[in-house]
């Protein structure tokens, strides 16, 4: 097989900034994303995922290296200091490196 | 009827016993828990009833009726922030943009409280205008957009005032999901009148106060876990989120009367002023205002505020309604 | 009654006022969302509610009354591909399984535009066969097979029409939920009969109308967020989508009165024969003819027909009933 | 009313026709699901409308009526796993945590049985004690803390019988979203009394019964998915899942007669007694004996006793019952 | 503690994919999975999870690197062309590697 | 960008089990957690989500190394004798590495 290494950023943040950050998701070069809602416990306490307005959601994607630096570095600058959230990056490998 | 039995007749209903059995089960850790989409979906029909409902009551007055007693009420809603907004800032020692945040919050209104006074006026065969919904609906939006430019304003940390923040926040005041619903059902009723409403009464209608009593017990969980933030927001604005809507209640109804309402619409002016947004404003806030700090205007609103409605503030207002217009 | 007025009491009905709500709040972008489960909720409880009404209708008409027009129905839902596809493939220059595939969703049917047909004749108090529920049921399969072995004979890329196929493709025909659901409601309502309704009645007669209602605001939203894929597809597709069920229409209705329907039952064939599937055809033709591109038959059954068949195609239809039947 | 005749007006309602349903959806593998919040949210409601209800009825009849044939209850599951952990310890060859484990599940309560037998009950024009619920309220957990002990005495790799694992079963057993519910309902409907009833009716009554029919079908899809575990049972479970429910049956319609109950009443406490819990028991055994094997215990209430009930059980109690008091 | 390296696929694939995915995961040799509804947006548009039928799932398979090897294989050449979907590899480690 | 490396701590298991392995995740030294129902398939057959008790729930956790041992050891002593459930640990870069 031939894999091709990419990066994964995973986000969980309240639902709030969804908008928000699905928008930078495609400034920033992403071609795609997946959402789903989360329960989460954290620095801003319980969130228990049972008002469509106060839960989590996680958002995942896979970007080439240099869209993920984008990412963190907007995340960083624009985001952490303004919503409750975590991102961190992994390493993947996919089949179609052309899509993402 | 007077204040005593008011209340009691209150505190019985099957709507607030449920609401008192989710603050208990919040309170004893039960593990009993609504799935998410059974909040949606309870506030989607109630939303989509009590807005349908209205604009049937639009569509049988005349629009005629309706204009005066809803400029009062964004007036009303508008104004509100002028003054908490001051009281909050130098009163409660709370920065420019927790100020402005928490008067955006009490300025904006909470359908729930609306709905539940609704029912209320309903148990005490107290006849008030359907069409009150038509306040609700523009009730919502004006304290957001007043709140927001105060924070604005207030703050520079926070950002110039510039087109672009105003621009989404008037976008997510006015086509925000609950405020869309609410305001479409009430334009769908308009339409409709009389004959459209025999088609959908017995869903729309007919259970509604058995739906309300069964999502107030979710509210009772949802507000129950915010009960433990109560110590974190500090005793002025624990006593801020009981008095002012005392006083916005005896305005509101005050108003009313002014507006040429009944009784029953005054109660419900009453009840609009005084109750305080935990969706529409935080959600907007929260886009506007991130630094803004939501321990503070969730707790208010939503552990304090709403609970004290829905117990005690709405038979309150309606006896201050009474002695009005007695 | 004539066509006008036909129209209008459709379009100011609350559930063809909501399903025009939905569609203006995809097209306004607003954040309104049903959760998931709320739509897969009623889906289920619209399926069963009808499905049970028709079986105890069947229950009281007998078997007798219902096997001639639903074998016109199964008849004519296997032979709309006929003319459908050649017309697509050498009129609309698609290809062979585009072609197909759009096909088998005209033949087939949607359920939801049988409810709101029903819902339509029931406030312009036409009476209809309620056994019409079986011609539903029947009309969903016939042309989803016959689509797929087009298909497959259509075209060599496709892979050969291998017996695996063909019985994964009645299978899910035949099982799918939506389906089983109405066929297993049917049976259930057929066994109990008049006196099982009196218990259920009030959950799955006297309300239908109201969830309908909501329902269709559901659906507003999901055919708006279509609309957007209407440049995508081009003028023939975007004619086919309305010319096609009027003739469809037409011929339904002529056929339910060969069959010997009252003027109630023959709009409600017209109807079938008009309307196209957007959930079971997508399912099958996904898993048999995965080549098929969905924006074409998507776009043409859920965001044309649909939003047609709705707001102008069912009021039409019936008058197409009116005339023939005087 | 005879037995055949009993059977067969059970076995031809909606509800178990639809159960029946749902079985068969689960044998033929069809693709129908149910969202998991619906399945919740039918819980919510069928527990709070018959908790609601049942607290109505003890309002108007008064405690005095209702302790005592509640200690009959609850003694009756205190003492179930006393004679059936040793029948299944020695007759059965379970190990002592699987046999305390069943035994725990026998001793509790199926609320979903109890209310398809009130529902029966009102099919067959039987009047009963409505205050009946409160027996469902007081029954759910005894057995279970009387298991738990069992398997701990019984069992030393299972670790000992420490404070900790009793409080924690403890508040399991008693603060377990079904029974807070349930309870809360009780004590809700206690205060409210007939005035509140008045108000939601028309959402907790009225709907009710189709309600349950569509619950019903949801619960044979899950009882069937289990059905395939019944060949890793064995035949001594097999014939404990259907023979222990008759004995039980028949002890609880007794014991309710002894304890001054009506016909219904008495029918209603063969039935609790009979039934097997399967959320509540497993919930509380999986954290105090998790070296118990569920497919013992979760096949055995199921996708045994659970079909059993619903379908001839029932009926069967009811007949008993007729004898008894004939 | 006794790490052992494992291959963690995940698929992301419009949900009338779903039986045939699960099918071939086991097939393929997986002793188990794990699914859920997701919303998305990629190459085929938005897929906004308010319809069961028109949404996406999430499927994630611990299984050994042959395995993994064997799955994207099948991915490749079987499921891409078809479905609307993505689907990358990661390295996990597991305790119990006899389970996977 | 100043990534930091940390484990993402996967684990899949029965919803009985959620309160005790949040519980532990708290007195292991983790700082938050996020969580989601999920459907499954393994060894104890499948979980098919339509009853919140018979479902499984993913739980994800984000901790510096020692934490993450600390937490395997745990769940291979306390939690995989007792419950269905599966766990695995990946490598994740993070940007704040104090909130974890
Ligand atoms: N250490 C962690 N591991 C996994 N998820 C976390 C962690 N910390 C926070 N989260 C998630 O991120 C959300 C926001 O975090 P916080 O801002 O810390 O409240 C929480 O509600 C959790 O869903
Ligand atoms: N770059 C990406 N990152 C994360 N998820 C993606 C990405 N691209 C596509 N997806 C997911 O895969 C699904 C199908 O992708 P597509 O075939 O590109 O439409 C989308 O609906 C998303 O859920
Ligand atoms: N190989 C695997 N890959 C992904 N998830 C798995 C795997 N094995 C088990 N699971 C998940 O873990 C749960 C419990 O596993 P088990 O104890 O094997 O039944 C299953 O229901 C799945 O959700
Ligand atoms: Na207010
Ligand atoms: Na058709
Ligand atoms: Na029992």
């Amino acid at each position: 097989m031939n894999h091709h290494p990419m990066k994964l950023v995973t986000i969980v943040c309240e639902s709030h900034a969804r908008e928000a950050v699905t928008k930078m998701l495609r400034e920033a070069g992403a071609h795609g994303w997946t959402l789903f809602p989360v329960e989460g416990d954290g620095a801003h306490g319980r969130r228990p995922a049972d008002i469509p307005e106060y839960t989590n959601v996680q958002v995942e994607v896979i970007v080439p290296p240099e869209v993920s630096n984008t990412l963190f570095e907007r995340l960083g600058r624009e985001f952490f200091p303004r919503y409750a959230m975590i991102a961190f990056e992994s390493d993947v490998r996919v089949l179609r490196p052309g899509k993402f | 009827m007077d204040l005593l039995h008011a209340l009691s007749s209150n505190l019985l209903s099957p709507a607030v016993l449920f609401f008192a059995l989710g603050l208990i089960a919040a309170l004893t850790k039960s593990d009993l828990k609504f799935p998410e989409s059974l909040y949606a979906s309870l506030t989607i029909y109630l939303l989509v009833a009590i807005g349908f409902k209205g604009g049937v009551a639009i569509n049988e007055a005349g629009l005629g009726k309706v204009w005066l007693p809803a400029l009062a009420a964004i007036t009303l809603g508008a104004l509100i922030p002028l003054w908490t907004y001051p009281l909050l800032r130098f009163g409660g020692k709370f920065t420019a943009v927790d100020a402005s945040a928490i008067a955006a919050h009490y300025g904006s209104v909470s359908a729930v409280t609306f709905i539940a006074a609704t029912n209320y006026l309903k148990a005490v065969n107290q006849p008030y205008e359907s069409y009150a919904t038509a306040f609700l609906a523009v009730m919502e939006s004006p304290a957001i957009l007043v709140g927001v430019v105060l924070g604005k304003l207030g703050s520079k940390r926070n950002g110039p005032l510039d087109l672009a923040t105003l621009k989404s926040t008037v976008h997510e005041a006015l086509f925000g999901r609950s405020i869309f619903l609410l305001v479409g059902a009430l334009v769908v009723g308009a339409l409709c009148g009389k004959a459209g409403m025999d088609k959908v009464e017995s869903f729309f209608v007919t259970p509604f106060q058995g739906v309300l009593a069964l999502f107030l017990l979710e509210m009772g969980l949802v507000a129950g876990r915010r009960l433990e933030d109560l110590r974190k927001v500090g005793p002025f604005l624990l006593a801020f989120g009981v008095v002012m809507p005392l006083l916005h209640g005896a305005l509101g109804v005050y108003l009313g009367r002014l507006a040429g309402l009944e009784l029953g619409g005054a109660t419900l002016l009453g009840v609009l002023s005084a109750s305080a947004s935990y969706i529409a404003a935080p959600a907007a806030i929260r886009m506007s205002l991130p630094e803004a700090n939501p321990t503070y205007y969730l707790t208010a609103s939503l552990a304090i505020t709403f609970p004290f409605n829905i117990t005690v503030g709405i038979p309150i207002y309606f006896a201050m309604a009474g002695w009005l217009y007695s």
